[in-house]
This record gives structure tokens, C-alpha cells and sequence, in this order.
């Protein structure tokens, strides 16, 4: 039949650029607004990983200026430790390169696309090719490349390549330009914010245009670099197996022990003998079929979860709350970085925040801030699983009022951490809906969300203490005038009522016949050290408890006694004088002093 | 008891009141004061009276709030304006105490029923009625017709009234206070107090009372206090059976409950105000049923009101318990006039003759 | 007119329609009726009467709809009841009718409002009063207290009653039908019909009757019929001035438009029922800014109360319009109680005193 | 600098099965379940584009049968145009090949991904080869080939190939197993309908373990095979031309009408006018700023939209129509083919049909039918901008109910073709939001959205009238009876009345002494002719008219009269008898006759 022929002839392969040029999307280029922040993304988290992994404190300078009509120049320079100029064009010039894809331990970047990305944007948009600057060490030269890719094949197109003269030691400039508007700098700002409250040990310079902007670090310590695993056995799949069996030439209980996490030998004996193989089976030679009953063993074992304090990194919750307290003053932090669990053999770590009141926002849906693998996720929250469990957390039992998000002066925080964080797609904007995860998140939050409403309910108990007694004594005095003129007597004096209402320290002070009185009644729970500060026209020669000292000022007298007050006791002073002037009580808290004029 | 006593023993029981208040804040105590609960569950069947009062339980208002302060404040103001009151010999409305309290800053009363609430606990505080205050209800007296005599002291003299043959067909008005009322003569068998003014007509216009020497009288729905006390003081004085017909639906078994126990809001004042002798004649959830009488649907609120009837001490009979369940499980309500569709003369001629007779009455 | 005279001409109108409803049908015509347009904008002053009655617009009511032919369904039941109540010479209220429909099958009513309506029609149509149907108001009359006298038929013959003398300190009921009463003699100088019982206790107990000869009259809120029909018969009988005394507030001015200018629901019984001559006395909103009395802030009802009455043929006048634009203005209402908070004297010694010569009245 | 040495030794390329394996929720591969739906429908979109490329009437056979614990082995074979045995091997066994991905038309398949993935995913959980049998001709033989992936070169891997027997002439059949889990099934057979729908033309046969469903063809129509067109010049990017441009050795107009859509020799010239170019120029040797401003007078002079006559398939509003009518039956639908429109150089059409009533759920959301390419969506409803466009269009002004999604008894469908459909991810789940694209389905929304209205009304209208007239006619003959009793006269007859009132013809049966009357009154607004049938014990020997004929059986007599009766008149009939059976009147339709049996 001649049709399959003809249709044969059509055939061909696909390289990637050309697969990722028609798809611009799933890498987050679809549009020139996303395309600036996609870059600077992926151009920061290269930076943020090369840095850890030299252990260098990064200091990331970002720059863009527009070049020409909707044209902008993004730099991105970092203190890293810089690409041999051989591995140069690879890294920028390829898509699917990178050293960081076969390995498992958190880090941002991982797929070898995203730099690429831009760059092959770049080349689609603006055409021309990216400048990369780069030095290894003070004894290495620094080396200038322009580079492209060339998409039929996805390899990279030196456009040009010399040494260049560099003040920095080490480190890698790059240098993009393409088809952008900044009409998203506002969102540009907010995820360097972001960025810099989950990498508190980072620096960031920041030039837009003509302005300057710093994010400043908050901790000097460099962090820890994620060190690699070894898949776990139960996150393996039959072909996984198959092929590193193909490519091993040890014995079945080796390769268990050196290519697994968490395999001992123990362990490794009771696969084998789960599987009925033989520990000293050369691997290589098993049949198709052992290779089966080998993988049911392997995940029938009990096997403890992999080893998650080298292979990731969470922030920690004191400098979640230290970030965090940078960027946004509020009444409230509370921090949880979950202990680490595992889907799919992946392991991760969950950690969130909640933050309440300052600068909030007092109205609309609470501030929402993403993070994987520190990493700021900017799009696409609706499509997140962090923001799916954030709705469904019950909010109202923490009293939150809530209307699918939690509203009023509320942030929330979620960071996830994994050696593979699963994406709903490959823009890595939003989380995928994996129930170990969302278990996770849903605890942090249930958990910091309790911590909240403690919070809340002794802020409102403590203020609606103090306003019910405060309101009682508005009536008190109230009551004894008329009680008083009804059984026709004297009206009666309701200090000791209020004092007693209000648990506090009452200072008055008073004049009655030329006498100035002042009186400090002690209704706290506990003995009290004070100085009373009473400024005015008298002198107070002849108090009948003389002040600590006393000075004047433009005929102005400022008295001064010190004294320890038991509680409920009363001190009080009396001289001659005309009263007013300023009475002031020192040395006990604002909320546990009331200070009354009663000639006012 | 004479006006001269009962002001002097108003003026003594509040000024214990204010005294005791002064004497707590003299001694650095917050002033507070004990009162009955008031709610059913602390109502009491009193055998010596026979009427229901408010029983042990009590509550202790402190003013260590700002509601119960405010609350003490606005009866220390109310005790000061009728001590005022019991000087000048002068007497007001509720409403014009509250209008008046407009004067007392922050013991204004909010609303109406503030000012009513509080004269109900200083009436059962110093155990003084209102009338003892020279408060006078704001609510009209209802009106009765039928073969008595009653001589009423007025502005103009003393007043002797028939209350068939010295009125118009409405009947005589009840004033609102009939304490100084005498009860002079009759020459009834028996008092119908009917809540709707279309059946008190309906029986004056067919003759009722001459056929069978009744007095009938229009409740005009939630019996005031007046016209309570006045049922009150016609069966202690003449010994009459009082009954009670009123629509068949809770709220009115309601009005039945007050004129014959008391209201709850008012048990202190039981032993004044209510009849304990008074039957419910009418209408019976067992007529609707009987009679097939129009009706309609119980509302969810109506479902309420018997449910909480059927755990009101006041109903705690088999023959209540009988009709409220019946009602319930009909799920029917129905009102006196519905007697109308069997006929203008049905309830004369028929149900009233029966009722009576089977209650013993005729 | 007699009663055989009205019964009469009650007979011949309601036949008159069912005939015109029959010859429609007989020609394979869908049965209709005319009737006046029930709303403010059809009322219209009647220079000859000095009363608003019902004007020229007038809706054709056709059986093409289901709601329609219900209601003239309805209205042939209605029409055919009256007949049998004229022809047996009874009578019922419109609650016992209500009921009575229970055995009317689709021609029963669904609400009392509704049988309401439909004798309001038919005494539009017919141009009889309801009276003339034998149809009695469910609604009690009010309370009258003063120097007058006045000779009522009852049951047990006729009744000579003076308003002060033979009556209790609550007055003189108002029967509810007060078309066979006869105004016999006054001595009063004008009369003051107030909207609170309390007021009208307290210009009794005040004595304001006898210090300024004036009869008394409690209109108890929205005045019945039979309260209306009484003012406008003392105002044409001893054309004596009426002065109505309510609350400052736009439901209380409808309380004195209904007195003086008729109901718009009851405008086609103007004549009867209205006392164009009654004036206004208070409490205007003038009176709580010069006297600064305790208010209330309009509610948003009220404002739109007020609004609708500037646009109110009944209320278009200078003294109107400048009254009702400074309470809009004010954005208060006050009740006349609200007079206590000057003490309670100062309404009979000081407001009315002053209020009535200012308007030639004393 | 030591560390960048040692880092460039990590570095390394990575192949794109490697990149999907990891990736495998990017495919729709993310749980067992969706598998089975991501495999058949790969398989079946491939069998429907080679029928179509065939031009035959697609026959498609779909089996799905449990082989071992949790292993289903899924069969889809076709009657396409086969593949020749050296292209089976890249077709199964590579990703990112295939023949559709560098042409621009409507496809299903497009990258060259999907089927692969399933044979990398079943190599990965079952560990087996994928079986393909194919054969292009009744003249050429089978061949049976075992297929895997290599996964680190993403090359195909033959375990076997064989010749074999088979007795279809022309066609593939793929069989391929893999972990999974049947719970999906109602997803699965609902996926079929719905490809059934926008593919009319189609028949699939289907058997799941015990049960066989066939989804039967409403269209004997072969399908035009859309044919690929050159790209638009306003669709192009810089890169793309820089890359023709070298690649070409034409001259600058020639380059310009052969390879672009709808550019003519006049528009080019205006296009290299507007660039400062010559016409005769060698495109190879333009300059990069040359190009740019060549590319920038390509897209500011006007070019007709591109041809997506021959590119783009849609179904069509009469197959749509017919399509939903054979799988729901609905009391109202409506279609709607839009003009097509462009989004970056992307020739697209949407279609869309509003279903109402019929079998559809009273309750509850509206069904949704999205579709892509003649491609059901099946997951991410959420996430689609067709989900979107159908929630903001304001529902309630066509008197549907709404609360985000339309409520009631409604059924949406919205088909989206294009020879590059925007989809969110490489799952193919869910469209992404482009704002041309949206504005059509809107339009089209909103245009089916009127015509809904304007049938729900006429349906309201038309009841609402007669259960008007209906209800007053049940009270008119009271009015008569209760006014006739009040005048003391005999009960007035309403019935004309009632025939005005319901404008219609009114017949009516009724005994009076022993006499039979049948009357028919035609109140309706046109003349009309009738036949009366009269079922009766009465044999009507004497009747006024005589009846056309008369038939007895078992005692029953059946009278039939014929005639004409002109607008607002009467027809009478009369004749000794007992009356009762039955009435009945044919000839007019059922709304617009009255039958009453005044005796009953």
C-alpha cells in the first residue's frame, strides 16, 4: 500500500528545543511578561544551588534594563563557583543538561532546562545569543561566550568565545536579552522578597532601570549543600531495577547494600531470601522474572525511610520566623517544619508559617506565600496543592473567618522540600495533588492554626478583661451618688471598688483646702517597686514624706518619691499647693498603672 | 390596705434596698442584690394560695459587670424617682418613667421593656406591687357585660354601674387599676372570658348572657393586669367559676395559664393576679378533632411553644397533657370564630351548652 | 336611614351586579367589574362633601385570568351570603364570614385580608356600606370620656349614658356600630381624640376634661370605623372643633389623615367616615425642636413614610409640607408621652393650653 | 578552582525518556488509573488520524482484560493504513517522534509522545515489551514486532520481530501491558461516548473483561484529512525566520510566497518594500538586522487570515446536533460553528452546542463536554479555559440557573481544533487560557446561550398560556352556577366561553333522555378538518349526520364522522342512545383539541 509509504517518508525525530519552541508554556514563557521573571528565576536558583554547593555566603547581583523597543537586558551575576569554560556551552546552549537531574538530594533547578530556556527565547525573540562571563578560581582566566542553541538538534552554537578580564575571583555572569515589558515588576519584587525570606543567608542587589533595590541577609551560616542518595527501595520501579541490575556487575546482597538507601546487610538477607535468590547471584544474570519477585521482596521489607537530613534542607523554623519578621512586621509568627516523610521513594519535608496582624492586610484573603525547594511558586496558585490545602483547613475552629482562603490580617507560609518536588507541569509553578504531601501541609497547619487561635483567644480575653472592668468602674461611682442621695448620707468613696476591679496600681492625686494629695493604691497580685513623678507649680516643701529629690525648671517643680508598694496597700503624700500640673508612675507596666487627676 | 399603708410600706422596702446597697460600698464591697430566677423552672405550686410562685432558686446580680452595674444603677434611679414619687403623692405611666428617664444619663433605659423588666424586680424584691409605686399599666382594661353591679370611685364621686343594663352594648370598660373597684352584687352562674372581641359580640348579639346568666368578658388577648385581678376578685368575692375560651393554639393556652396561675413574669404577684380557679372551657385541640373545625397548619414556632408547654409545671395535668399531645399529633391549630362554618348559632346553641354541661357548669 | 330602608337598597345593588354578571354570561361574554382605582393617585378632594373620595380611574376586572375569576367567584358567594343574611335578617363578622367560606369550596378565602378587600369592592360597587351588609367590624370601638350625652339601643332597650357621669374612670366603649347611636347634648367645647391610652389617662387624671370642657377620646392606634363614624356624627351633629393628638411620627400623621380625610382604603365612604373639619393638634415636629423633646432617630421606613405622604393628595398643604420637611430634616420622631421628660404636668398645663390658643381654639 | 572541575564532571546530558520517566505526570501517567485512559486514548487518537490520513471509515476495536495482580494488557487495533516494519520501531519505541509534530494542521497526536509514553510506562510496571502488529496492504505481510525504550538515548529497543498472519488487510493493532486498575471505567466508557460524539464517522467496539459495548457511526462521511499548510506570517517568530531564511536558497520574494500562508507575489513585494529589501535578494544572505526589519514588515502588512478550510476539521453543527442526539435525548439543542480566528499565528476554530432537557440530570451542575482536536478532555476540568469562558458567561440572563457553572438540566459542549491547541501541560487535560480563543468560545456561549432562551421562553410562554386559560375555565362554570342561584334563573351554559378562552376545539359528548348529543366547536384561530371517533354500546342508526363508516365488535360500536369545520363554528351531532365509552378526535394536534364527557 502506497499511503503507509508516503506516510512513512514524514516520519522523523523530534529534537527537544524544537518540542519546548512549540511549547513555549510548559516552560514558562508564554507570554514577554513571564518570560523576565521565568529567567531571572531560573538564572537565581542556578546561582542560590552553585553557591551552597561551593559554601559560599551568595551575594546575587540582578540587573535589567530595556535595550531597545520592547527589548530588556537581564543580567544575573553570581559569587559561585563558576563553569569551566569546556561545560559552558553545554550548560547554557542545551536543553536537558545538567548535573544535578540524576542525582537525589533537594535542589532548585534540576532538569537542565530552564537557563536554556531563556536562552532559546532569546534567540526565538530578540536573536540574539547570550552572553555568559565566567571564572573558576583567582588562577584561572575568566572566559566571555555568546552562545545559541541549535534547535533542529538541541546542541549548543558558540557564537563567539575569548578571555575576559575580570574583578571577580569566581563566579558566573550571564547576560540575556529578549521581547519582555515590565509590567510585572511589582510581581518581580515580590518574588525576590520571597526568595530572600527562604534563603535568609542570601544577598540580593537589585538595578530596575534606574532603581536600586537590596534584599539584606539575616543569617551569616552558610547552609548546609543537600548530599546525594541512593534511590530507596521502595520508591523504585520494575524498570528502574531492571536497568541498574543490567548495569551492575556485583553480587545480589552488594548491590542491594551499596545501591540502595537504608539496605544493611540484614536487610539485604531478607530480600534475597523473600525472593528465594541467592545472595551471591551476579545481579546482571537475573531472569526478567526473579528481577520481579526481587522488586516484591525489596518493597514487602520494612525499610526505614530514607535518610533525609543530608539529602534536604529545610529552612528551619526559627529562620522562617526570622525571614519572615523581615519582610512583614506582625503580632504573630509561629513556625513547623514537619519531620520528613516520603511519596513514591521521594522524600520531603513540609514546613509552614502563619503570620497575623501588622502590616497585614486587615481585609481580603490572606496573604499566600509558596515555596518549593526555596523557591519562590509565583503562578498558578488555584492550580496548587498548597492552596487546595489551605481551603480545606477548617479555619473558622481557629477563629479565622474564612471563605475558601482564611480572610482578614492572616500569611501563610508552605514550603516543600523533596529531592523531586512533583509540578503539575514544567513551569513549576504549582504542586501537584500527592496525598503524603497533602497530609503533611494540612498538619503543619492544623497545627500552627491551633497555635493561632491560642494566640488569639488571650489577646481578646486579656483586652476584654481589662474593657469589662474598666466599664464597671465608669458605673461604679455613678451608683453611690444616687444610693447615696436616695438614704440622704454622705456620698460614699468607690475607689477601693474600682482598684479592686481593675487588679491594678491606682495613682490620684487631688486637692482639697490647699492640701495636695497623692495616693498609690496597690490592687496588682504582687508587690510593686515605683517612682512616682509629680510635676507642677508646688514645691512640695513640707510633704509629709519628703520626694527622693526634687527639681525646678521655669518655675516648674518636678518631685520624685521611690518606694516598694506590698500588694493591696496604699502609699500616700500630702503637702500644701494648688495641685494640677502632671502626675506620672514609673518603673510598672502601662496595662497594670491607672493614673487619675480627680481635679480634672 | 389602705393607700396610706401601702405607700408607707413602699417607701420602707425600698429604702432597705438603698441602704443595703450603701452599706456594701461603704465597706469596699461591690454592691449586688439577690433575686428570684425568673423563668418556669423555678415556679412553685404554693398549696396554702393555690397559685404558682417563684420558688428557692435565686440569682445574685452583682455589679462586678458592666451590665448588672448599669442595671443596679437604673434601680438605684427608679427607687429615687418613686421615693419622689410616694412624697409628692403623684402617679405615671411606665411609659412616662421611661420618657422621664431621659433626664438619668447613663441610667437612661434603652427601651420600654427595660423599664418594665425592672419594675418587675424591684415588685418582687420589696414584694410591693406596682400599683404601690403609683405606676400605672399603660395597657386599657378590657371590657365585661352581664348581669353585676360595681361601684367604682372616680374623679367624680363614687359610681354605681350595672354592667347590663347601665352600658352600652360594648359593655363596661375595666379601668386600669380596680383595687379600690367593689364588687357590690350579681346574679350570674358563671363568667366566659373570651379572647377575640368577634366572640364576645357573637354572645351578646345571640343572647347568651340572658339565656343563662353569665357575665362575658373580652380578655382582648393577653389579659392585662387589671383585668386578671378583676377575675381574681370575682371568684375570691363571689365564688363564680370563671372559664376561659380562647382560640385552640399554645399561645392561647397561654392566656388561659395567666389568668388562671399567673403569668411567669408576674408569679410574685400570683396570689393577686391569678385565678387558680378558673377552667379552660375552649377551644380544645379535642373539638378541632370533634368538630372537624377549620384549621390551620401548626408552624414550626407553634410546634415549639407546645413542646415547652409540655414541660411547663403550670400544664403538668393529664387533661394538658391529654390535648397538647393530641395537638401535636393532629398538627392543627384552630381559632374560636372557626365555629362559625357549622353555622352563626353553632356556638350558642351547641358547643357552649354541651362544654358547660359536661364541665358541670349547667 | 331606617334599617328596612337601607337592607332595601343593600338587596337591589347586590342584585343588580349578579344580574349584569349573568346577561354577560348569557351572551358568551366573560364576566367583569368595573372598579375605582384603590391607590393615592385616584383620590381626589370633593369640594361639595370638603372630603377626598375615589376619582374617575377605574380598572376592569374580566374573568380571563384565573385570579380574576376567582375573585369574582369569590364576590358572587360573597353577594350570595349577604343575600341570605338580609333575606334572615342576621348578621356575622368578617371573621365568622372568613369562616363560613370554609364551605365555599374554590371560592374560599385564603386570608381574612382578603375577604376584607372584597367587601371593600362591594361597597365601592354598590355604594352601601358595609353595615347595610349586616357584616359587623371585628374591631372593638374606642374609649370616650367628657361632657356629652348619649342615648344608645341595646338588647335590653334604649341606654341614656353621660360620658362622665354614668360611666367609669375608662370612659364609654364605642360600640362597633354607631349608626343607630343618638347625640343627644354636650357641654363641652371641643374634643381631643388622642392615639395613647396614656395620654388619655393622663389628661383624665390631670382633669383636663373639666378645667377646659373638652370630651376625650382614646383612638387606639388606627382608628375602626365605628370611632371614625363617631367623630365625623359629633363634628356634623354639635359641630364641635375635632383636634386629633398623636405620636410625632409619619405613622400617627396617617392616624389623623384617616380621621379628617378618610382611609385611601375607604375612600368611597368618605362621606360617612371622614371629619374634614378635624384639625391637626400635635405632636408636630416643630414642637420636638422648640421643646426639645427626647426622639428617636428616623428609621429608613420612615423616611420613606414621610416621603410617600409629601406626594399625598391628603397632605398637600403649606402646613404640611413645612412640617413633614423639617422632620426630614431633623431625621427624628417623638412619641406625645415623650412630653414626661419636662414632668408630668407640662402637657396639660403648658403644651395644650398654649397649642390650643394658638389655634383659636381656647 | 577545584570545586567547578569537580562539578563539571556531574554535568551530562539527559534524554527525554529519561527526562518523562521522571516526569510521568506530565504525560498523564501519574496513577494506574489515569493510565489505562492516557493509553487508549493515545492509541486511539493515533488509530483515528491514520483513518483519517487513509481516508477510510475508522473501525475501531478497544479490549482491555486483567492478565495478572493489578496487570491489564490493553488492545487497540484499527483499520488505518498500517506503518511500514522500519518506522514501527521509532513509532513505539522513541519519544519525540512522529510525522505530525513539523506540519501545520489539525491533528490528534501531535508530539510524537504519547504512545511512546505508554510503551516506556509499561516497560517501567510490568517489565513488558509492547506488542505491535501492522501491515499496510492486502498485498504485504504482517509483521509482529516486541517493542521497549532504551531509556538513556531514548532509542527504540526490538526484542523481536517476526512476519505474521493476520487476516485484516490493512491496519495496527497495539497491545500493551501495564499496572493498573479498572476503577476508572466509568471515565473510560464515558471517554468513548464522547469521542464517538465529535467523531460520527467513527465505530468503536469495545470489550472490558466480560462486556462488550459498541458505539455506533451516525455519519457515513470519510473526513476530509486536513492538509498542512506554510506558517502565516504574522505567526512567526524572529528565530523561526533566521532559521527558514538560512535553510533557503531562494530569492527574497520567491521565499516569501512559497513559504508563508497567503502571502502573494503583490503583498511580498509591499513586505520587502516596507523593509528596504530587494526582491531579488538572497535570503541566505540577509543580515540579522536585515531580517528583523523583514520581519517586522511581514507582520505590519495586512495578510488574509490562513486557509483553515484545508488545515482545520471541524465537525460541524448538523454532526454535532446529530452526534448528541444519538448519546443523550434532549428536548432542545443547538449548535454553533464559529468562523475561524488566529492566536499567534495559530489558525483556530471553536464549536460549541447547548443541549436542554430530555435525559439530562435536573439537578445539580450542567455536563460539560470539552473537547480538543476531536479529542475528549477528560481530566483538569477545573483548570480549562473552556471551564472558565462557561462560568463567566452570565447564565441567568438566558433563565438558566447558575452558581459559577450553569445549573440544571443543561449539557455544554465546546470543541476547540487548531493546528496547535494550547494546552496547559503535555497531559492534554485542560486548554490554556489564551484570550483569542476565549473570546470565541464566549461568542459562541453567548449566541447558543440566546437561541436557549428564546426556546425556554416559547416553552414557558405556550404552557404558561394554556394553564392560564386552563385555570380560568375551571372556575367559570362555578361563577354561572353560584350568579344563576343568586338571580333565581336556570344555570347559564358557559361553554363558549371556555372554547374562547382556550382557542381550541372543543368537542363534547353528553345524554340527555335518552338522546346522544356530540358537539365539536372550533374556537381555534383556523379552519379545520377532523375525523370524531365515537366508541360506544350505542350503534347511532339514527343519527342526524350519518357517520362516515361504523364497525362493531363485541358490542362495541365504532362511529367515525369526517369533516370540515370552518373557524368559530360548531359541528353537532345527534342520536338515540345511552352514551358513555369513549371520544376521540384525530386530525388536529393534541394541544390544540378539548375532549369532554359531560355525563362523566
Amino acid at each position: 500500500m502506497v499511503l503507509a509509504e508516503e506516510l512513512a517518508k514524514q516520519q522523523r525525530s523530534i529534537s527537544v528545543a524544537e518540542f519546548f519552541e512549540k511549547n513555549k508554556h510548559l516552560l514558562g514563557f508564554d507570554s514577554p511578561t513571564r518570560g523576565v521573571i521565568t529567567t531571572i528565576k531560573e538564572a537565581v536558583d542556578n546561582a542560590l544551588d552553585a553557591c551552597e554547593e561551593a559554601q559560599v555566603l551568595p551575594d546575587i547581583y540582578i540587573s535589567i534594563k530595556k535595550t531597545g523597543p520592547e527589548i530588556f537586558r537581564i543580567i544575573v551575576e553570581d559569587n559561585g563557583p563558576g563553569i569551566v569554560p569546556a561545560q559552558v556551552p553545554f550548560v547554557f546552549g542545551k536543553l536537558l543538561y545538567g548535573s544535578r537531574f540524576h542525582q537525589i538530594r533537594q535542589t532548585r533547578g534540576q532538569q537542565g532546562i530552564g537557563i536554556s530556556a531563556a536562552v532559546l527565547y532569546a534567540q526565538l525573540t530578540s536573536g540574539l545569543p547570550t552572553v555568559v562571563i565566567s571564572r573558576t578560581g583567582v588562577k584561572e582566566q575568566a572566559h566571555k561566550f555568546g552562545i545559541q542553541i541549535k534547535i533542529e538538534t538541541n546542541e549548543p552554537d558558540v557564537i563567539s568565545e575569548q578571555p575576559f578580564e575580570w574583578d571577580r575571583i569566581h563566579g558566573t555572569r550571564v547576560q540575556i536579552e529578549f521581547k519582555s515589558t515590565m509590567s510585572a515588576k511589582k510581581k518581580l519584587l515580590e518574588y525576590l522578597r520571597y526568595t530572600s525570606i527562604v534563603n535568609p543567608h542570601a544577598r540580593f542587589r537589585v538595578e530596575l532601570d534606574d532603581e536600586a533595590f537590596t534584599f539584606e541577609r539575616v543569617s551569616q551560616e552558610v547552609i548546609a549543600c543537600p548530599v546525594a542518595i541512593q534511590p530507596h527501595p521502595h520508591g523504585i520501579e520494575f524498570g528502574q531495577l531492571k536497568r541498574m541490575a543490567a548495569a551492575s556487575d556485583e553480587k545480589l546482597i552488594d548491590f542491594l547494600v551499596n545501591g540502595f538507601s537504608r539496605v544493611g546487610k540484614k536487610t539485604a538477607q531478607e530480600m534475597c531470601d523473600r525472593a528465594g535468590l541467592k545472595v551471591t547471584a551476579k545481579v546482571a544474570g537475573l531472569s526478567a522474572d526473579e528481577l520481579k519477585n526481587l522488586l516484591a521482596a525489596m518493597q514487602a521489607v520494612a525499610v526505614p525511610a530514607p535518610p533525609t537530613s543530608q539529602c534536604l534542607s529545610p529552612i528551619g523554623e526559627d529562620l522562617i520566623r526570622r525571614g519572615l519578621d523581615k519582610e512583614f512586621q506582625m503580632d504573630f509568627v509561629a513556625a513547623r517544619t514537619r519531620p520528613s516523610s516520603v511519596y513514591s521513594g521521594h522524600p520531603f519535608v513540609v514546613e509552614a508559617a502563619i503570620g497575623y496582624g501588622g502590616r497585614l492586610e486587615a481585609e481580603g484573603n490572606a496573604t499566600i506565600l509558596r515555596f518549593a525547594n526555596r523557591v519562590p511558586l509565583m503562578y498558578q496558585q488555584g492550580a496548587c496543592a498548597i492552596t487546595e490545602c489551605i481551603a480545606n483547613v477548617n479555619w473558622k475552629s481557629y477563629n479565622i473567618s474564612q471563605q475558601g482562603l482564611p480572610l482578614g490580617p492572616v500569611l501563610i507560609l508552605v514550603h516543600v522540600a523533596s529531592t523531586n518536588v512533583p509540578f503539575t507541569s514544567e513551569s513549576k509553578d504549582a504542586i501537584a495533588d500527592i496525598p503524603e504531601i497533602e497530609k503533611e501541609i494540612v498538619l503543619a497547619l492544623q497545627d500552627l492554626g491551633r497555635e493561632l487561635k491560642t494566640f488569639l483567644s488571650r489577646r481578646d480575653r486579656n483586652k476584654l478583661a481589662e474593657d469589662r472592668a474598666r466599664a464597671v468602674c465608669a458605673v461604679i461611682p455613678e451608683i453611690a451618688a444616687k444610693v447615696s442621695e436616695i438614704v440622704e448620707k454622705p456620698v460614699v468613696d468607690t475607689t477601693p471598688i474600682e482598684g479592686r476591679l481593675m487588679r491594678k496600681l491606682i495613682a490620684k492625686k487631688w486637692t482639697r483646702d490647699g492640701k495636695v494629695t497623692i495616693e498609690a493604691n496597690n490592687y496588682t497580685a504582687s508587690d510593686v517597686e515605683i517612682s512616682v513623678y509629680d510635676i507642677s507649680a508646688d514645691n512640695a516643701a513640707d510633704a509629709d514624706m519628703p520626694p527622693a529629690f526634687s527639681t525646678e525648671m521655669d518655675g516648674q517643680f518636678t518631685k520624685v518619691w521611690k518606694m516598694a508598694i506590698p500588694k493591696q496597700t496604699v502609699w500616700r503624700v500630702t503637702y500644701t499647693g494648688k495641685g494640677g500640673g502632671m502626675l506620672d508612675i514609673r518603673g510598672i507596666e502601662d496595662n497594670k498603672k491607672m493614673v487619675v487627676d480627680l481635679d480634672v | 390596705m389602705s393607700k396610706e399603708e401601702l405607700d408607707a410600706r413602699s417607701m420602707k422596702a425600698l429604702m432597705t434596698i438603698a441602704s443595703a446597697w450603701y452599706d456594701q460600698m461603704k465597706a469596699g464591697d461591690i454592691p449586688s442584690i439577690s433575686l428570684p430566677t425568673r423563668t418556669k423552672y423555678n415556679i412553685e405550686y404554693d398549696d396554702a394560695s393555690e397559685v404558682w410562685k417563684y420558688g428557692d432558686k435565686e440569682s445574685l446580680r452583682t455589679a462586678a459587670t458592666a451590665k448588672s452595674a448599669t442595671h443596679l444603677l437604673k434601680m438605684a434611679y427608679v427607687i429615687g424617682f418613686v421615693k419622689q414619687q410616694l412624697i409628692e403623692n403623684r402617679s405615671s405611666t411606665l411609659r412616662e418613667m421611661y420618657y422621664i428617664s431621659e433626664g438619668w444619663k447613663r441610667a437612661k433605659f434603652g427601651a420600654q421593656d427595660e423599664s418594665n423588666f425592672l419594675v418587675e424586680d424591684l415588685e418582687i424584691i420589696s414584694d410591693v406591687p406596682r400599683e404601690g409605686f403609683h405606676l400605672r399599666p399603660e395597657e386599657n382594661g378590657a371590657s365585661i357585660y352581664g348581669p353585676m353591679r360595681i361601684r367604682e370611685p372616680t374623679r367624680r364621686g363614687l359610681k354605681m354601674i350595672h354592667c347590663q343594663d347601665d352600658v352600652g352594648s360594648a359593655g363596661y370598660s375595666i379601668p386600669n387599676n380596680v383595687e379600690n373597684l367593689e364588687l357590690v352584687d350579681h346574679d350570674a352562674k358563671f363568667v366566659i372570658a373570651m379572647e377575640t372581641g368577634g366572640m364576645y359580640d357573637r354572645l351578646i348579639e345571640n343572647g347568651f348572657d340572658e339565656e343563662h346568666n353569665a357575665i362575658l368578658l373580652h380578655l382582648k388577648g393577653q389579659p392585662a393586669r387589671s383585668t386578671r385581678r378583676l377575675l381574681n376578685r370575682i371568684s375570691q368575692t363571689w365564688n363564680l367559676p370563671i372559664l376561659v375560651f380562647t382560640d385552640g393554639d399554645p399561645w392561647s393556652y397561654r392566656i388561659y395559664a395567666s389568668v388562671a396561675y399567673g403569668a411567669i413574669k408576674s408569679a410574685h404577684m400570683s396570689e393577686l393576679l391569678a385565678t387558680p380557679k378558673a377552667q379552660f372551657l375552649g377551644l380544645q385541640p379535642s373539638d378541632i378533632r370533634d368538630y372537624n373545625l377549620p384549621s390551620d397548619k401548626l408552624s414550626d414556632k407553634d410546634v415549639e411553644a407546645l413542646n415547652a408547654e409540655l414541660t411547663d409545671p403550670r400544664f403538668a395535668t393529664d387533661y394538658w397533657k391529654k390535648q397538647i399531645n393530641l395537638q401535636l399529633e393532629l398538627g392543627l391549630k384552630s381559632e374560636q370564630q372557626a365555629f362559625a362554618a357549622r353555622g352563626l348559632d353553632f356556638v350558642t346553641k351547641k358547643y357552649l351548652p354541651a362544654r358547660l354541661s359536661e364541665m358541670g357548669v349547667i
